[in-house]
């Protein structure tokens, strides 16, 4: 088969408006941030590169080894991307690959891309780029494990955040959706970990210029860091715990039940709009209290270190 | 080696080949919101926006089962919404217990996962629509029209560009490795699943590689014929009269689907 | 559309065949998208031939050699080594037939010369051992030993083109299958190409629009032209037969 | 290392000069890992004048040819078209000077032939009734009017190069630099591109591999070898010196 759609690209009609709205949102102020970072940077070049980058991520999709009983791992490269060209150009690079593919392929949805974009480009592209700039400094074998790491874990984050907008949008039950997801994409992030890590390895044997730690460190500052690292963690803390144990989940809900209060608003916009199954709102809106802080604090952060950097400049 | 598969448009001369993209674009973006803001369960504004579908597959002379044909990209999707037809709301139609969970499917759950169904797969016709009858550099044009900054439309168009170029290097990286995957009788081989997903690792590499030092040439070529920073383009889309009534009529019958949605 | 078939009559002055290695009889090909790009093709390979595969762009050359260690499957009939090509014996089929292709960039996809030629042997479920014996054996048999830790990234066209046959030949080959070997080298590379061919002792079938190549190098000639094989005969033959080049694009060296 | 180097008064039997329009004078280069790519080169070229530069791989052809427009920037004099080659003439010096690369690959980046035809006057700056002519005169001299609305990516390769030379034809330019056109041409496409280059009445530049072609196509030849040049002078006498070519790595025809 030539093109293999991947199993996170969220078609059309999967999403209720709202959370596909508001991941538009979040994904277009990051997209642009991306543009005005990597317009002001760089020269003319970096057009056609990150147009054959993105090009590279859709090829390489296509990559596959036989796994077992006739099923094969695929490639999704958005790690790949933010560590060799730096997080914004990895966005851009990223954005780009999955609007072809909703567009010409109709593989992941119009609506839904603004989703799409950001569990697939932008927080690949925090958490690949915020790891593996933990460790710029550290020998060859450490590097290659935490990209590793960080290829694995943004997958399952992907995924992660992919049942939650699923179940956000009343699309599916939690505790049936997460746990499939997450099982899945623990395995294939595998093959993303060991084929991100190899790739790295060849072009570090073969262009060592590329992955030079002065370049890589001109691409992005402790934000970065500082986010990947949150991200990451807050993964690493909540997946295990939501697949295995979606009671647990709803008590935690009701322990901190508070933060519904603040957060109860965008789900009036439409009059009729309801998250079904739930009776426990609380529970839905604890979730999207999670996640909007955690991309709320992503920004902060992001922001911040751009404004230190500009009044520096200054 | 041919990838032609991937262009998904299709020849030819119909009004709507010639409809100017942006209402093009506009419009299927339109249709599919619609779809989304239709309330569960309303048959019959489904029913009429697949009408709308299969006059435009008409229309575009496209033959009418154009789309139809094509829309399962999404069903394997479908399986995540298969959990919405144990929702707790609405009466359970039997229960089944499985492994201490209580799954039952419900009345509510069947019209929840029939509707999302529905918008997925009329939302899907819609955007192959738009690809079958629209050259995909006019699409990019289009894009830039509706000012989507022109960094993102470059590098979508050097992308589509290149994705022809680059995929070809795959299926080929591919065959070579096909070609050399060989076994002797009484021995096992391929070895193991590690080394295999290493190899590809390795080709990913080469690949990037191959990739990245191909732009400096294409950069070297754009230089040669007077880039200075900026895309020119001739390709001035201008609005008709057609072009205007169309995307009107289009939306009128948008808001007459969600007014029928809405009443019945 | 009038067509010069030499008939295989003529081939009766190559010496007679010691076993057939390889025979298509009667293969059809159509790509998905409905272009038929094998019509009919029959052609033997006796154990030791090496013969040259000519013909315009697009004529099917490489489409043939795909089929030929089953990369494409048509219908008809197709004998590898005294096996049948089928799903079954393919993996013996692709350790019998090495197939080149005609760009050495689409072959060689691992990071060092020696990982690259070692993938076959490897896949293959060789011991160690082995696996590094043949990988000399291979890299001294194109003059290329003292290139195993380069990479191959690095290379001239020149070292990679032998860098890819070497690939094949460590998975030691009963026939040797080059698709366009010559293209985009240099004269020096692609004189040692030419004596390359000439030495290794080995069946080959190989593809090329470097007529002048050809007549050096292979004494029987097969011509394509739309699918189908218009001429199989001696070179020194077919070669004075302008009418017949010119016809299907060709031009006598 | 003992280079044969052929005098340049060995061209006084070429006719005299009616106007440089390209004159480099000790151009030296190396790339930024230090490796010395050219090494004082002289060369002119005439109005009219159709001149093959040939050489072994890696010689420094494609180097060369990359400073004659400014991508490259060596020490060194270089006069293009009466200006000297600096900042402020870069654009002219541009549209006097029009270069193909060897893969049509890297030349055409637009999605449709027309688009990528115009975009050498469209960046020039021309009216859009003229950039219209002058894509359509482009497209006619290579044959290919009825390619205008085409997918650049769905050309075959020789139909690529085509359109490659039409992107800069389009610009106008009063040379035309080709790096390897012929290679991976068919026979009979390689024989269009021989009468589109003689035809063409421009002057020209070409790098090949293709001796052959060098002989029908050019009066005079220039060899390189490791960055240098090391023979200047009429075809016809450099093809008969075989000492010379067999130091170069090449081989007569
Ligand atoms: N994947 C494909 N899908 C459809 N048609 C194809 C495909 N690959 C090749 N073709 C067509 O099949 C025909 C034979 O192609 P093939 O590559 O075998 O030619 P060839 O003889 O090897 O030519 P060349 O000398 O250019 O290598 C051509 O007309 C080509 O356009
Ligand atoms: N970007 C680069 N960085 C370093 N060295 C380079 C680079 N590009 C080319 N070289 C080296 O410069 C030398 C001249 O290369 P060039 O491409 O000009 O050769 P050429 O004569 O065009 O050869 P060919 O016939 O293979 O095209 C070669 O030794 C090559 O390895
Ligand atoms: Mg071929
Ligand atoms: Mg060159």
């Amino acid at each position: 088969m030539l093109y293999a759609p991947a199993p996170l690209h969220i078609p059309d009609g999967f999403l209720n408006l709202v959370i596909s709205l508001l991941f538009w949102v979040m994904t277009v102020i990051m997209v642009g941030l991306a543009i005005s970072k990597t317009s002001q940077s760089l020269g003319g070049k970096q057009v056609p590169l990150m147009g054959i980058m993105a090009a590279f991520i859709f090829a390489a999709q296509m990559l596959n080894f036989p796994v077992a009983g006739g099923t094969s791992g695929h490639f999704l490269g958005g790690a790949l991307a933010a560590i060799v060209l730096g997080p914004w150009a990895g966005i851009l690079v990223m954005t780009s690959v999955i609007a072809v593919q909703g567009l010409l392929f109709q593989d992941g949805g119009l609506l839904a891309m603004g989703a799409n974009i950001f569990n697939m480009g932008i927080l690949t592209a925090v958490i690949g780029f915020g790891l593996y700039r933990t460790v710029i400094k550290a020998n060859k074998g450490v590097r290659l494990a935490v990209a590793g790491i960080a290829a694995w874990l943004s997958t399952v984050t992907a995924a992660l955040l992919t049942s939650l907008q699923l179940w956000l949008s009343g699309t599916s039950r939690l505790e049936i959706v997460l746990p499939a997801m997450i099982g899945v994409h623990v395995l294939i992030g595998l093959g993303e970990a060991v084929i991100t890590v190899v790739a790295l390895a060849f072009i570090e044997q073969a262009r060592p210029d590329l992955l030079k730690t002065e370049k890589v460190a001109a691409y992005g500052g402790r934000g970065w860091i500082v986010a990947g690292i949150v991200v990451s963690l807050i993964v690493v803390l909540f997946s295990p715990l939501a697949s295995s144990d979606p009671d647990g989940l709803e008590r935690i809900a009701e322990d901190m039940g508070f933060l519904s209060l603040g957060l109860d608003a965008p789900y009036q916009v439409i009059p009729d709009y309801t998250v079904p199954f739930l009776g426990e709102t609380a529970l839905s809106t604890i979730v999207a209290g999670i996640v909007g802080a955690l991309v709320l604090l992503g920004l902060m952060v992001l922001v911040g270190s751009m404004l230190r950097k500009r009044q520096t400049a200054k | 080696m041919h990838v032609d598969l991937f262009d998904r448009y299709s020849q030819g001369e119909s009004p709507l080949h010639r409809l100017d993209p942006r209402v093009k674009v506009v419009v299927t973006i339109l249709y599919i919101i619609s779809n989304a803001v239709l309330p569960d369960g309303a048959w019959a504004a489904f029913g009429l926006s697949w009408v709308l579908v299969l006059v435009v597959n008409w229309v575009s002379e496209l033959g009418i089962d154009y789309t139809f044909r094509r829309s399962f990209v999404a069903l394997p999707f479908a399986l995540a919404a298969v959990s919405a037809i144990f929702s707790p709301q609405g009466q359970p139609l039997t229960d089944w217990s499985v492994a201490g969970f209580s799954l039952a499917p419900t009345d509510f759950g069947l019209i929840r996962f029939g509707s999302i169904l529905l918008r997925s797969w009329l939302s899907v016709q819609a955007a192959i629509l738009l690809v079958a009858v629209t050259q995909f550099p006019d699409l990019i044009h289009a894009f830039e029209h509706l000012h989507v900054p022109a960094i993102l439309t470059t590098i979508i168009a050097f992308l589509y560009r290149y994705l022809f170029v680059l995929t070809d290097e795959v299926m080929r990286l591919l065959r070579a490795r096909t070609a050399r995957s060989a076994a002797l009788p009484g021995v096992k081989s391929g070895r193991n699943v590690v080394w295999r997903a290493k190899v590809t690792g390795n080709m990913a590499g080469q690949l990037f590689l191959r990739s990245y030092e191909r732009s400096d040439q294409i950069y070297n070529a754009m230089l040669a014929r007077g880039y200075q920073g900026q895309m020119r383009t001739l390709r001035a889309h201008i609005m008709t009269a057609f072009d205007w009534s169309l995307g009107a009529l289009s939306f009128l019958f948008i808001l007459l689907l969600q007014l029928v949605g809405r009443i019945a | 559309m009038p067509v010069t078939h030499q008939k295989r009559q003529q081939v009766l002055t190559i010496p007679p065949c010691e076993g057939e290695v390889l025979t298509v009889g009667k293969l059809n090909f159509a790509y998905p998208d409905g272009h038929v790009a094998l019509r009919d093709i029959n052609l033997n390979l006796c154990n030791g031939d090496k013969v040259a595969l000519v013909g315009p762009n697009g004529a099917g050359k490489s489409t043939l050699m795909l089929h030929l260690n089953g990369i494409l499957v048509g219908r008809g009939e197709l004998m590898v080594a005294g096996m049948p090509l089928d799903e079954k014996n393919l993996p013996y089929i692709r350790a019998a037939v090495g197939l080149v292709f005609q760009n050495p960039d689409d072959q060689l996809f691992s990071p060092t010369v020696f990982e690259d030629v070692a993938f076959g042997p490897l896949h293959m479920g060789l011991p160690e051992e082995d696996v590094r014996a043949r990988v000399e054996t291979a890299l001294g048999q194109v003059y290329m030993s003292e290139y195993r830790d380069r990479l191959s990234h690095h290379l001239s066209v020149g070292e990679k083109k032998r860098i890819a046959i070497a690939t094949v030949l460590a998975m030691d080959p009963q026939i040797l299958i080059l698709d366009e070997p010559s293209a985009g080298l240099d004269p020096r590379a692609r004189r040692s190409l030419i004596n390359l061919l000439r030495e290794l002792p080995i069946t080959m079938l190989v593809s090329s629009h470097d007529l002048a190549m050809v007549r050096e190098v292979f004494p029987r000639m097969v011509i394509m032209d739309r699918g189908q094989i218009v001429a199989d005969g001696l070179t020194s033959d077919l070669m004075e037969d302008e009418a017949l080049l010119t016809l299907h694009g060709l031009e006598k060296p």
